[in-house]
């Protein structure tokens, strides 16, 4: 690892380039936040981001603490409805990707934002669906970054919240009207994306300085790496530069009140 | 045709114990000081309907107001966990509350298909998912014209609705303006709604498609100045952000919890409006 | 991302002969520029979807360019009968258009199906009606919950879906105000929308809640002014009531309507931004 | 029928007084929109007016030519799209009366504005539908008004556009969330009302100086006429100022443009 940039740096920088101009991005609060704004304030100038509160086409100047910040409002193009939101927006098919965290990822990237262990008997209670279930149905496809471990990164999910390819990777085979699903995860260590046969998640870039054996152990499965295994390229200057106050301005704003 | 209303006399005639209340506002316009009139009314036994319970249902949860949560998404935003509410699905405290559980965009079409009169709502949800296999209030159906298959959840019709919104008029029309959420579709759809205002005013002074709620279909408008803290009224005051993040310490305590209840909601009473 | 187009160009890349139209603006908005710029590039075999066909549709099935509508309530509002949609219908001139027709509320709800990439709308609807006997896209669900039985039309789907609205700015997002209809649904439903505007401007200068379309869902914004006369555009000119009471004697004639539309439509060419 | 006004007249302001203060009302255009505005102008100044462009709670200086006037948005509380004027407020159960004209009624209240003649070769071709289908059956009750005729008034309709008690008076029995659909009939010779058992339009009460035998003419089947028919009450010189004001200030206005 550089000296330059720490790993999650790396992972929000990776996360952002995953995002093209012009596309519309339906975006879950935290890691995905960071990464599409930074996106926004970077490459992608006319990324359209979207928040499930309503807000469309929003510029916030400092990150939400809340999918319902009173800033993603004020620059939003405009504000609709949640139900409108879900039937126009997410379901209408208008959104090109949608980013999202999770607590779990499986091998065939299905997230768990539900509970670890039992329904019934939870080990504990995860805060539950939230607009993702749909998102990754109806969105062309879908960019997941969180952080790499054992913990998260999970042989089989306890409860599949949102599905990737289901139980054995087929869960999309023959579904009308579903999207592309997960394309891209991206950790702190690696990018991972599925098998185009088997859907299984497999590394195809590690990010400077990770080794195979990082990955693996930090991986809850006998992670596959591609046979063109590259490298992540590097966060630039600018880049680091944008995130850096990006974040300073967020955590200033946000402890004012 | 809306009554204005106390706020203590709005929810002692319409939140009846056993009752099913929808209290809206996603993240903006949250009905805490009607939240917390209900547990100071000591409400028993509701059903408590929302897309995201946030820190009011883990206050009325941990009050022991509840007795089942419809809810599609249960945490304290960019905090953590709502521990009222983990405590009493996970240790029983202060009682056992069951929990019903659905996505985002089942819960807004649930509310829209509430709104439209409709016994049920369809989406293109759920696929692949588990969560049909815990909440066995969602089904499927067949399209008739291409033969997909598709969701199908029941309607909600609670029995009142209450919700937050920055201004009424004489005649009880109220303006809900920048993140409206799911407010109007909770009114429509409910038997009764109470609707707390930061202000009265003679005139709403709106644009011809803001989202104004016709006081006719509106049970009882109550004055209620920041009655939306610590969340937010867009144009009046900001989110206490802060709060939100103390909310995890005072609430993960049963102890710090009722000490925190005793303080801020009982012994400061009412602040707003008693007419009794 | 829209582009700018002329009303040449955007009528010429998008309304293919035998597409499926929708040109939607209840009463107010009604895109008449687009439609004589339809009639002047002299398609042909379109599917005409519209809930209330208006002179614009009287003057395009005059034309001869429809071979089917599909519509909810065919007059003249105020006036009487739509007499070339009725010749069309009843004697065949200038050739036999094929009719379904539904009800307002059907439409209303296929509309926002399509809107919201549902196949299909269910609605309590067409109870005790014959409307189902002669239109077989009406058909009949059973609710999972309540076996009540509700009416499930198919969802609307355009090729295309041409709007009026006030203004656009330079990113292509536009803004409808006032009665604003079907619009946004016909564009958000359809494959690809032309979208004519008063003006372009820098800024749209809205409220939060307007209903505002933004431009990476439109395919084609054009600088249309007076683009909805004889309807009206709210804030900008009036409904000229003279013109549709007018028009009842004009229609009604086969040769005043062919006169008419040779002054009007064909010689009068187009007025506005034409690059081609 | 006095001098004092017309049967036209007699018609509106029976109509007008059929609808209580705070009533809402959905308005059909022509004559329930008349009646409906005077109701509003005269004793029911809080009588909600909706129609079905989106424009709720609409109070216009003078009618409307069509259903979407300028006029009604620019007089209204707020005006909706089209698709939420039918989910919610009309299938919301969230209107108290709508007020319909039609071309045909038959002896069973069924409203025909679809065609004269049969479907596929009509003698006569009507505008259709409309609002009407669902209003009949989604509102709490229906008034009708119209001008009394034997082409108006039949036995049965030609096409059941909008449906009253149906073919035989029992097309809403047992049909769960419905209105009680048409309760009066206004026209410019009586007032009509369904049957308490079999549905079937009987007169309930005759306009002054009208005839049982001038109904029976009227009426394009055997029309029958209640054990207590009473005598419509006369419009007062009130009424028929601010009748006689409305007609004229939109007669003035529509042909000014």
């Amino acid at each position: 690892m550089s000296e330059r940039y720490d790993s999650s740096e790396m992972m929000t920088v990776t996360a952002a380039r995953a995002l093209h101009n012009g596309q519309s991005c339906f975006v879950g609060i935290g890691l995905p936040s960071e990464a599409a704004n930074l996106a926004r304030l970077t490459h992608a100038p006319d990324v359209v981001l979207i928040y499930e509160s309503g807000t469309l086409q929003t510029k916030p100047e400092v990150l939400p603490l809340s999918i319902g910040d009173g800033e993603l409002c004020e620059t939003a193009l405009t504000t609709v409805s949640v139900p409108e939101m879900f039937r126009y927006w997410v379901q209408g098919g208008q959104i090109d990707v949608g980013f999202l965290g999770a607590a779990q990822v499986d091998k065939y990237a299905n997230l768990n934002t539900t509970l670890i262990g039992d329904y019934t008997q939870p080990k504990v209670r995860l805060p539950g669906g939230g607009g993702a279930p749909e998102m990754a149905t109806c969105t062309g496809e879908i960019f997941i970054t969180l952080k790499h471990s054992k913990r998260t990164f999970v042989d089989a999910a306890d409860f599949i919240t949102t599905v990737g390819f289901g139980r054995d990777g087929t869960a999309r085979d023959n579904v009308p009207n579903i999207g592309r699903g997960p394309t891209r995860i991206i950790t702190d260590l690696c990018v991972m994306q599925p098998d185009t046969q088997t859907k299984e998640l497999t590394v195809t870039s590690l990010h400077p300085g990770v080794t195979r054996a990082q990955v693996e152990e930090a991986t809850g499965w006998a992670i596959r790496f591609a046979a063109d295994l590259g490298e992540t390229p590097e966060p630039d200057d600018h880049e680091l530069e944008v995130l850096r106050d990006l974040k300073a301005r967020t955590e200033k704003h946000h402890s004012e009140a | 045709m809306a009554e204005f209303l106390s706020l203590h006399d709005a929810v002692a005639r319409y939140v009846t114990d056993g009752a099913t209340v929808a209290m809206e506002g996603f993240t903006h316009l949250i009905p805490f000081a009607a939240g917390h009139e209900v547990i100071r009314q000591k409400k028993r036994d509701l059903t408590l309907i929302r897309m995201t319970p946030d820190l009011i249902y883990d206050q009325m949860i941990g009050a022991g107001c509840a007795s089942k949560l419809i809810f599609s998404w249960g945490g304290n935003p960019g905090v953590g966990s709502l521990h009222r509410l983990r405590d009493a699905v996970e240790k029983g405290w202060p009682h056992q509350i069951e929990i019903l559980e659905h996505s985002h965009a089942a819960m807004a079409n649930a509310f829209e298909a509430g709104a439209s009169g409709l016994p049920l709502a369809v989406l293109r949800g759920y696929i692949g998912s588990d969560l049909p296999k815990v909440n066995d209030q969602i089904k499927f159906i067949e399209c008739p014209f291409t033969g997909e298959r598709l969701a199908a959840v029941p309607a909600i019709r609670p029995d009142v609705s209450i919700v937050h919104a920055q201004k009424a008029d004489r005649n009880g029309n109220v303006l809900v303006k920048g993140i409206i959420g799911v407010q109007k579709e909770a009114v429509l759809a409910a038997t009764h709604s109470i609707v707390t205002v930061e202000e009265i005013v003679d005139e709403l002074d709106v644009h011809a498609n803001a989202c104004v709620i016709p006081g006719w279909v509106i049970s009882a408008v109550v004055e209620a100045p920041a009655g939306a803290k610590p969340s937010y009224t867009h144009g009046y005051y900001s989110r206490s952000n802060k709060f939100y993040k103390d909310w995890d310490a005072i609430a993960r305590d049963r102890e710090a919890f009722t000490a925190w209840l005793d303080e801020h909601v009982f012994a400061a009473g009412q602040d707003n409006g008693d007419t009794a």
